[in-house]
């Protein structure tokens, strides 16, 4: 049984010149062995600081503040670089959003495949290559023998996103990260890649998918995670939070969200633009693109608190995942909570 | 009638104060690099000397002082001693920073310009202009300048315009090589098909659209051409191929000052000195825009 | 190889080459640089033709310790006929060439047939150039055969009697036709090999020579090394084991003094930077030797539409108004010049000379309408490099006469261009020039700024145009073109450039030596007077020589010194 | 909420009738000869778009459609077949009177940013459009600009900003007004939102669903978000590999596709509150070759497959 | 294309570039004033033939060298010999042939231009790595302040400080010459401050831009030592850049730096050009020419190759021209 993340109370900022933003704060979450976790948001919301912290890889101006990232009982932010540098690509895989970029352009997929295997002294290269190649094999891609030898640049894009996920996927880490792995392709593409991953999923990997699209994060996801401006909105299972959604961002953010074959639905985009971090609204960041943002809005800071349910029918109880997530839905607003 | 959302935060994506322009900013996170910024005004310095030679120097260039000849440093009325004629170092200093900010300035200036019109042209042209024009480059690339500036310098005299010219001819093609490449990823910008769809034409995409957001780095290279041009004076004028004396230019003090390394070495090395500074202020400065102009940095 | 050299070089750079043995096994190593030598035929005009003089090749006579005079080489003796016109060469049995041939009067017969001949030998160049000398020892029938006026060698004055006897006839009496026979180009060859080797000859392997060294090695474009010739005639005189001769390729920038300095050469030239340097350091002068008045400095006058300097009152106001004594103390190894003729030349008579006089000057200047320098056009100094004297000049006459001045330095091949053109109306000036020559009257008055240059220099601008299109006319014969620039010089040049020339040649036909030396001292004055070369400075030639260098005897010659005679004193631990 | 007026009414009366074409492709082939070999990147497609209509195109990244966009704006000519706007053949066409022409149809660009002209205040950028073909003085321009940019929506406070301080989707509005300051007929669009984030995404969208329908403008709208055209479009092209396989009334397309790859992308779909359609069980294989286009429907063609 | 047609293409142009530059060169050696005869005859110490003796001597060397046949015949002639590497004897050094003087000099000059850069690589690369990996450290300004003082010394004055403190303070080394290998040392030295001052920060802002590359991140997220990241994945990828910087340096380097063979009196290519040009020494002056040109371009497409054998991407697409081209529009194939 492969053991579960669960991060805890993540702060993450920014050196600048002349001040410190906090780009990450107070994020929490858990994500259990086979589950998928869904982190949605605007861009620029701190989803990918947020993993990258875990990670541990931020640029050097960045600073985890605070908080812990448990993997099976260890805190990942306690260990020292070397120790962490067992950690990741070992326990935790990580793909990125952009393949051709995240992919070394002058090394074979060969090199990029195998050289983690080594480092983590987890086998030697004869072993190590035919496990890539079986991976790669895994994740769709013909003729894998010679593809091994190719470069990045040499295959097409919904390619190289496959390469990119068997790569993380080579060393079978317990957690794999997600970064938007499907944003740069097609459609078609994109659920041939959803497919594959959910395949990681049933054999036990804990998924954290970062994504835009809540079409992807409800076919793919079991729990979502909605940040605003650096903060967790809203939480709980996916299905239950898009067929009701607590939070006046997360209802915009559904609203705002076009659908095939429902074109009588109302478009209501909502109003204004993300906030910048330097420059963060008091009380509940989202108050002034709000409706239905009132005076005290503005004054208090909104902790993530249960959500009551107000009258919600559970649609999809499947009884798939832990009881927890099934109940378990918080949000940040004392609006929703008070009022459903 | 249209009715539009006004965005009640409308500011959230705009800083807050005045417009700053692309200028300002690169202005500002100029301002802040303090090695940089010393370094402009020590510039602004050496221009300021140099424009107002006649009240700062003691002396003129060439007047000599028969009692005081070879004086070392620090003699009386003459602090920086004085030459085999006599004639005051201070002064020539100056009046040679003159010459080598002018040949330098004015050399970078017409190879900008020989730079922008061949690189711009063959960069946004492209096709068989580029080849041709990139043509010409390459040999001239491959073409040793300084048979150039010999002909140059012999046909039109030692004068100032003769050097420069020498000298900015053998620095115009780097220049347009770099401009071309800029012009090429500038025209893949898709404001550039914007603007033809607009309806502009092919001068005034490549004037106004293309030019300014290309000339960054050339800035840039242009600060680091400066000091090299100072230095390439000076090199001609080893090779006696320099502005005419007496006019002081410190590539000429330089070069005569080595046949004196050892029987007065004030003479080397005062001149070498200030160039090896006034090189280094103005690599710092280039130094300095381009980190300016930089924005892959921490702000974004 | 990369170094040129097969590896076994002598490191002489950072160790001197000194032996610790006592004297006897001393060997004696004379270590020197010089510019790349490309050729040392001595036919040739290079740098190579005088190091061949300096001891590789020994000609019939040699120039005796000052350079005054000529001393027996290979010929132990020799005769001038009663009317001058002949001289009867008898050369020493024990004369011999490095491959053990004796020299005889044939091989220098020979050679001269090689110098005279156009495009003759394919040396590496061809001989012209050092051919153009004879006009200094005026052999007859020389300059005709040149030139191709004829085709026949015995018509040319120069006959082998025997083996031992070198007849040369000369076109009139010659007083420097001794001193002139020490000029590089006359020095003989051994023409067999030269003819079985005509590329080759002069390479260490094939160079048959009859100085008292030869070539050992020559590394081409790297170093030149000479050891003693066993079959000289004169082998007392010979104390040098090896020479070794650094060449390196042309290089003006750092102080020439820094390998002397780091015991890396034992001889070498000095220049005004180097000159101070020596003489700074107590220990350093002592090492400073001087050849004194070896060339002068002059100013030669621009021909210019503008008619400025036609005025000879102009040209000698310029002339007196020149603190020659300033100039000289800016230049280091120079002294005032205060004629056309070197002090040391022997008779010189002071009478000659042109001196400073800013009252005439002033005078003159203001009778041509300049008062005090007023209206007075700038003058252009035109020159081929940057020199301290040139400013010294501007210098001195911005302050004796207040006209202003400025030097025109420019890339040499523009200055050999610009300095016979004729000038645009707004130049005026003149060149910067300098002249090194054998020391006494004949060349001195008639063969530097010869009476002939004189009445060229003295042509009104537009005939000196249509004198040099008669020069550059290649459809004329020899014969046709001296005769219509003869023409010319004969109607347009100045009176007193024409009596110069009379008296010149005056001189140059009187047998008798006081009469001769008073017509050419008159020729002298007369030259000066004339102020179109406008005399400057005398310049000496300074050496740094290290001390235990013995029997260098420097002379007024562009070959400086012969190896012959020299010795190095084991160093004194 | 505020209201804008705007005053030019004539924009409407472009329309000459029903069944009159603004803009009309046909048989447009576009060959590109790189160094690699030829790119055969648009095959035989023809179109046409009705006055006031909106068109959508779609089809997975690379099938051409930028390519189409292009060739329609007259940006690049096409290896054969003829473009027609408002009767004017644009292959006949050029230099000065091309850019005239050009006034008349505007585009809308994917990237905003990238779009507008980084070292022009954006009331620069909206109204240089109109300096280019030398309409009014320096002021009446700016006066024009900033009535554009309170008609989409940005604060006229903000005109002497420059583009890299606005967010993406108030850059897409400066776009806009840019796009909209000559009066065009035609706004092309080619992937108008596709870099913003969805919440912007949908405030761009009702920008332009308000104007399209204020000002009567003709619209070609790119895209390969199967949902926003089917929001946007009257009638919807889908392309494959540079052809156009399926051309139909956009209910029709969306509820009865007949082309296999229509099909195939429509099941590709994942949307948000209904579980997606099942994939076909043997997903389809493009092909290059040119297949005749056939009416199945009155208005709705396929490609055969 | 294929890599022969792609040489082949390159060699053409080659050939054409070469041309030109010939034809250039000839016609500034036509225009510029002077001519060798007459400034041979100052240079020498001929001097005290005095006027007109010497116009015979003009008038031989002109009829010698072909002075007085039209101007286009004697290129003709010239090239002629050039396209079989022949460019026949040197006005200056009449027993050698310019191509011999060319094979003397060049190695000289090459082999101080191959060490120079190849010590200024060793040099440069530690320090550009060092300084990008602490970028904006009191180590890196530290190190960038010291590098950028290098660039300060033009190498003349360089060449001149090292031979006072070698030469005449120490002692141990010879002020000038070309006799052995320790001749080298002050030459070399003088050269290599500059180059390595340019690679230095060339490698450092390389190195930056590669460091912030996705797949450095991605290296990293997969476990890999910080040192083997920056080694395998970062160093090789912000070398590339540096390969075009190289080829000019060297081919720059290699034709000869006049300044310093001029102070260590060395016998190298440069300097023979230099002179070459002051004296008018003809075939001299174009022979070096063409070989530097030639040089230079050779150094270009060899640059090229290495760039394409350091990344696969441009070797694939057969040259960076035709990369670069492809670059801007990818070619995408359906998934
Ligand atoms: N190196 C950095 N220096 C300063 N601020 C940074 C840096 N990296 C990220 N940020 C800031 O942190 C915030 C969160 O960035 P992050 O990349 O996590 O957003 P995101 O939610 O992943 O957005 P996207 O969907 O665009 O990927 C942003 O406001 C961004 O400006
Ligand atoms: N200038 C060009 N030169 C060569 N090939 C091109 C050029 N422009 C486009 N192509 C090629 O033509 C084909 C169609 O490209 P196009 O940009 O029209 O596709 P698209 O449908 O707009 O794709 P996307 O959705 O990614 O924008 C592609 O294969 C592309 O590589
Ligand atoms: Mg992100
Ligand atoms: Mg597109």
């Amino acid at each position: 049984m492969s053991p579960s993340l669960e991060v805890e109370g993540l702060r993450t900022e920014f050196g600048l010149r002349d001040r410190v933003l906090r780009v990450v704060d107070d994020v929490s979450f858990t994500v259990e062995p086979g589950q998928a976790l869904a982190i949605v948001g605007e861009s620029g919301s701190g989803k990918s600081v947020a993993m990258r912290s875990v990670m541990r890889l931020l640029p050097k101006t960045g600073r985890i503040a605070g908080g812990q990232a448990r993997l099976g009982g260890t805190d990942l932010l306690a260990l020292s670089e070397r120790q962490m540098r067992k950690v990741r690509g070992r326990d935790i895989g990580m793909v990125f959003q952009n393949a051709m970029e995240a992919l070394n352009p002058t090394l074979t997929l060969e090199r990029q495949l195998t050289e983690h295997l080594k480092w983590h002294g987890i086998c030697d290269h004869a072993e190590a290559k035919r496990r890539a190649v079986e991976t790669l094999g895994d994740v769709g891609i013909p003729e894998p023998e010679k593809r091994i030898r190719t470069y990045p640049f040499q295959l097409s894009g919904g390619m190289r996103q496959r390469a990119m996920i068997a790569m993380a996927m080579v060393t079978q880490p317990s957690v794999l990260i997600a970064d938007e792995p499907t944003t740069a392709v097609d459609v078609t593409v994109q659920r041939q890649l959803l497919d594959l991953l959910a395949e990681l999923k049933a054999r036990g990997t804990g998924i954290i998918m970062i994504t835009h699209d809540l079409g992807v994060a409800r076919y793919f996801c079991d729990d979502a995670m909605v940040m605003y401006a650096g903060r967790v909105v809203e939480h709980g299972p996916i299905r239950r939070l898009l067929s009701r959604p607590a939070h006046p961002y997360t209802t915009g953010l559904f609203e705002s969200t076009l659908e095939v074959g429902a074109r009588q639905r109302a478009l209501l985009p909502i109003p204004g633009s993300p906030p910048d971090l330097a420059y963060r609204p008091t009380g509940c960041a989202f108050h002034p693109r709000c409706g239905r943002a009132e005076e005290r809005c503005g004054r208090e800071e909104q902790p993530l608190l249960p959500w009551p349910g107000h009258g919600e029918v559970d649609l999809l109880h499947a009884g798939a995942g832990p009881e927890r997530n099934a109940e378990r839905r918080e949000v940040a607003c004392w609006k929703a909570v008070e009022h459903g | 009638m249209a009715t539009i959302t006004e965005e009640p935060a409308a500011t959230a994506g705009v800083e807050a104060g005045e417009a700053r322009s692309h200028w300002s900013r690169a202005w500002a996170r100029f301002k802040a690099n303090r090695l940089a910024f010393v370094s402009l005004i020590f510039c602004g310095l050496l221009i300021v000397t140099a424009l107002a030679a006649p009240w700062i120097a003691p002396y003129h260039f060439s007047e000599t002082d028969p009692d005081a000849r070879l004086a070392p440093l620090g003699t009386e009325g003459h602090l920086l001693g004085t030459d085999l004629l006599g004639r005051d170092i201070f002064s020539r200093l100056i009046y040679g920073l003159r010459t080598a900010l002018f040949v330098a300035f004015g050399a970078e200036l017409a190879s900008l310009v020989v730079a922008i019109l061949i690189g711009l042209s063959a960069g946004y042209i492209g096709g068989r202009v580029d080849q041709g024009l990139m043509g010409i480059t390459d040999v001239m690339y491959a073409f040793p300048s300084y048979l150039f500036a010999i002909v140059l310098v012999t046909v039109m005299g030692r004068s100032l315009w003769a050097v420069m010219l020498a000298i900015g001819i053998s620095s115009w093609v780097t220049q347009a090589r770099l401009v071309r490449a800029q012009v090429l990823t500038v025209k893949e910008r898709e404001y550039v098909e914007a603007a033809r769809s607009m309806g502009a034409s092919g001068t005034t995409i490549s004037l106004r659209y293309i030019l300014p957001n290309a000339i960054g780095p050339l800035l840039v290279t242009t600060s680091f051409a400066i000091p090299a041009a100072i230095g390439a004076e000076a090199g001609l004028a080893l090779l006696g191929l320099g502005v005419q004396p007496p006019t002081p230019s410190w590539g000429s003090m330089i070069s005569e000052g080595t046949s004196y390394i050892l029987a007065a070495p004030h003479l080397l090395f005062l001149p070498a000195a200030l160039f090896a500074l006034t090189l280094l202020a103005f690599t710092w400065v280039g130094d300095g825009i381009r980190d300016a102009f930089d924005t892959s940095g921490e702000d974004r | 190889t990369l170094f040129g050299d097969d590896g076994d070089s002598r490191d002489n750079g950072t160790s001197s080459s000194d032996d610790t043995d006592a004297d006897p096994g001393h060997e004696q190593v004379l270590r020197l640089s010089s510019s790349n030598l490309p050729i040392i035929d001595p036919q040739v005009v290079t740098f190579g033709m005088w190091m061949s003089a300096k001891g590789i090749f020994e000609g019939l006579v040699v120039q005796n310790e000052e350079g005054t005079d000529v001393a027996p080489g290979m010929a132990e003796s020799w005769e001038m006929s009663e009317d001058g016109l002949t001289y009867t060469f008898h050369i020493r049995d024990n004369a011999a060439w490095s491959n053990g041939d004796p020299v005889t009067a044939e091989d220098f017969e020979r050679t001269y047939q090689r110098l005279f001949t156009p495009e003759a030998g394919e040396t590496g160049g061809s001989t012209s150039g050092a051919n153009s000398y004879q006009s200094s020892t005026n052999i007859k029938g020389a300059a005709d055969f040149l030139e191709g006026g004829t085709e026949d060698w015995s018509e040319v004055g120069v006959r082998a009697v025997d083996e031992r006897v070198l007849e040369i006839e000369v076109e009139t009496p010659t007083p420097g036709f001794l001193m002139a026979m020490t000029h590089p180009s006359m020095l003989p060859l051994h023409m067999d090999t030269v003819e079985e080797h005509p590329q080759d000859w002069q390479e260490a392997e094939h160079i048959v020579s009859n100085g008292p060294f030869m070539l050992d090695r020559w590394v081409t474009n790297s170093s030149m090394e000479l050891v003693p010739n066993p079959h000289y005639w004169d082998p007392e005189n010979v104390h040098l084991d090896r020479i070794e001769i650094a060449l390196l390729e042309g290089g003006t920038t750092g102080a020439a003094t820094v390998p002397y300095e780091n015991d890396e050469v034992d001889i070498v030239g000095l220049a005004n930077a180097d000159i101070i340097r020596m003489e700074s350091d107590p220990e350093l002068a002592e090492h400073i030797r001087v050849a004194p008045s070896v060339s002068y400095v002059y100013l030669a006058t621009l021909r210019s539409e503008n008619p400025l300097l036609e005025d000879v009152n102009i040209r000698k106001a310029l002339s007196l108004g020149l603190d020659r004594e300033y100039i000289a103390t800016v230049t280091p190894d120079g002294e005032p010049g205060h004629s056309l003729v070197l002090g040391i030349v022997p008779g010189y008579d002071e009478s000659i000379e042109v001196s400073e006089d800013v009252e005439e000057a002033k005078r003159l200047l203001a009778e041509a309408g300049y008062p005090d320098g007023e209206g007075f056009p700038e003058i252009n100094l035109l020159a081929g490099s940057s020199n301290v004297d040139v400013e010294a000049i501007v210098d001195s006459w911005r302050r004796n006469l207040g006209i202003s001045a400025k030097a025109d330095t420019v890339e040499s091949g523009v200055l050999v261009e610009r300095r016979w053109a004729v000038q645009d109306d707004d130049y005026v000036g003149f060149y910067y020039g300098s002249f090194a020559g054998t020391p006494n009257w004949p060349t001195m008055v008639g063969s530097l700024w010869s009476p002939r240059d004189i009445q060229e220099f003295s042509l009104p601008a537009d005939v000196w145009t249509e004198y040099q299109e008669v020069q550059a006319d290649s459809d004329l014969s020899i014969a046709e073109r001296n005769e219509e620039l003869s023409a010319i010089r004969d109607e347009h040049a100045s009176e007193g450039s024409q009596e110069l020339a009379d008296l010149v040649e005056q001189a140059m036909n009187t047998t008798d030596d006081a009469e001769q030396e008073a017509l050419f001292i008159e020729a002298a004055r007369l030259r000066e007077e004339q102020h179109l070369i406008i005399p400057v400075l005398w310049k000496d030639r300074y050496f740094a020589v290290r001390p235990t260098i013995d029997g260098l005897n420097l002379r007024p010659s562009l070959d400086a010194y012969y190896f012959k005679g020299m010795s190095i004193a084991a160093e004194e631990q | 909420m505020v209201d804008v007026t705007v005053e030019h009414d004539d924009a409407r009366t472009g329309a000459d009738g029903a069944g009159g074409y603004l803009i009309t492709a046909d048989g447009v082939d576009k060959v590109f000869s790189t160094r690699a070999g030829d790119v055969h990147a648009v095959r035989d497609v023809s179109l046409s778009v009705r006055h006031g209509e909106t068109l959508g195109l779609v089809g997975e990244s690379g099938s051409g459609k930028s390519t189409m966009a292009r060739l329609m704006m007259g940006l690049m000519p096409p290896t054969s077949g003829t473009i027609t706007f408002d009767g004017v053949d644009l292959s006949a066409v050029h230099g000065r009177e091309m850019r005239r022409l050009r006034a008349r149809m505007q585009m809308v660009f994917q990237n905003p940013y990238g779009s507008l002209l980084p070292h022009y205040s954006v009331s620069a950028n909206v109204a240089e459009p109109l300096r280019l073909h030398k309409r009014g003085d320096k002021e009446s321009r700016r006066k024009r600009a900033i009535e554009l940019l309170t008609m989409v929506g940005v604060n006229p406070r903000f005109a002497d900003h420059y583009p890299r301080q606005f967010s993406g989707g108030q850059q897409q509005r400066v776009a806009i007004a840019r796009a909209l300051a000559l009066e065009p007929k035609l706004l092309m669009c080619d992937e108008p939102t596709s870099s913003l984030d969805v919440s912007i995404q949908a405030q761009v969208l009702a920008l332009l669903d308000e104007l399209r329908t204020s000002l009567g403008l003709t619209l070609v709208f790119i895209s390969h978000n199967l949902a926003v055209v089917e929001r946007f479009a009257d009638r919807v092209a889908v392309m494959c590999l540079g052809q156009v396989v399926e051309i139909a009334p956009t209910e029709v397309l969306f509820d009865s596709p007949r082309h296999p790859y229509t099909q195939q992308l429509l099941a590709a779909v994942l949307p948000v509150t209904k579980d997606p359609l099942p994939a076909p069980a043997t997903p389809w294989q493009p092909r290059a070759e040119v297949l005749p286009l056939r009416e199945v429907a009155p208005g709705h063609f396929v490609r055969e497959a | 294309m294929s890599f022969m047609t792609y040489l082949g293409k390159r060699v053409m142009r080659m050939v054409l570039s070469l041309t030109a530059v010939s034809m250039i060169t000839f016609t500034l050696l036509q225009l510029a004033p002077g001519n060798f005869a007459d400034i041979q005859r100052i240079s020498a110490g001929a001097a005290q033939f005095g006027g007109s003796g010497t116009e015979d001597m003009v008038h031989a060397f002109a009829s010698r060298y072909g002075d007085d046949i039209p101007a286009w015949r004697q290129y003709l002639i010239f090239m002629k010999g050039a396209v079989t590497w022949d460019f026949g004897p040197s006005y200056k050094y009449p027993t050698q042939d310019v191509q011999d003087i060319i094979a003397q000099g060049f190695p000289i000059s090459a082999t101080i231009a191959l060490i120079a850069v190849a010590l200024s690589l060793l040099i440069a690369i530690p320090i550009g790595v060092y300084a990008a990996v602490r970028q904006n450290s009191p180590a890196d300004h530290g190190t960038m302040f010291l590098i950028t003082l290098g660039t300060a010394l033009p190498n003349y004055l360089t060449g001149v400080i090292l031979v006072l403190f070698f030469t005449l303070t120490l002692g141990v080394l010879p002020s000038s010459g070309w006799a052995g290998p320790h001749y080298m040392i002050m030459p070399v030295l003088a050269l290599v401050l500059g180059p390595t001052a340019v690679l230095a920060r060339y490698v450092r802002s390389s190195m930056l831009e590669t460091l912030r590359e996705e797949y450095v991140v991605a290296a990293l997220a997969k476990g890999g030592p910080r040192s083997t990241v920056i080694m395998r994945h970062a160093l090789r990828n912000s070398l590339i850049p540096i390969v075009t910087v190289l080829g000019p340096l060297l081919a720059s380097l290699m034709t000869g730096t006049v300044f310093v063979e001029a102070l260590f009196r060395i016998p190298g290519l440069g300097l023979y050009f230099a002179q070459a040009a002051a004296s008018r020494d003809m075939p001299l002056l174009m022979g070096t020419a063409l070989f530097f040109a030639l040089i230079l371009m050779t150094m270009n497409l060899i640059v090229d190759l290495v760039y394409g054998y350091l990344d696969p991407r441009i070797r694939a697409a057969g040259g960076v021209s035709r990369w670069r081209r492809s670059q801007k529009s990818p070619l995408r194939q359906p998934a």
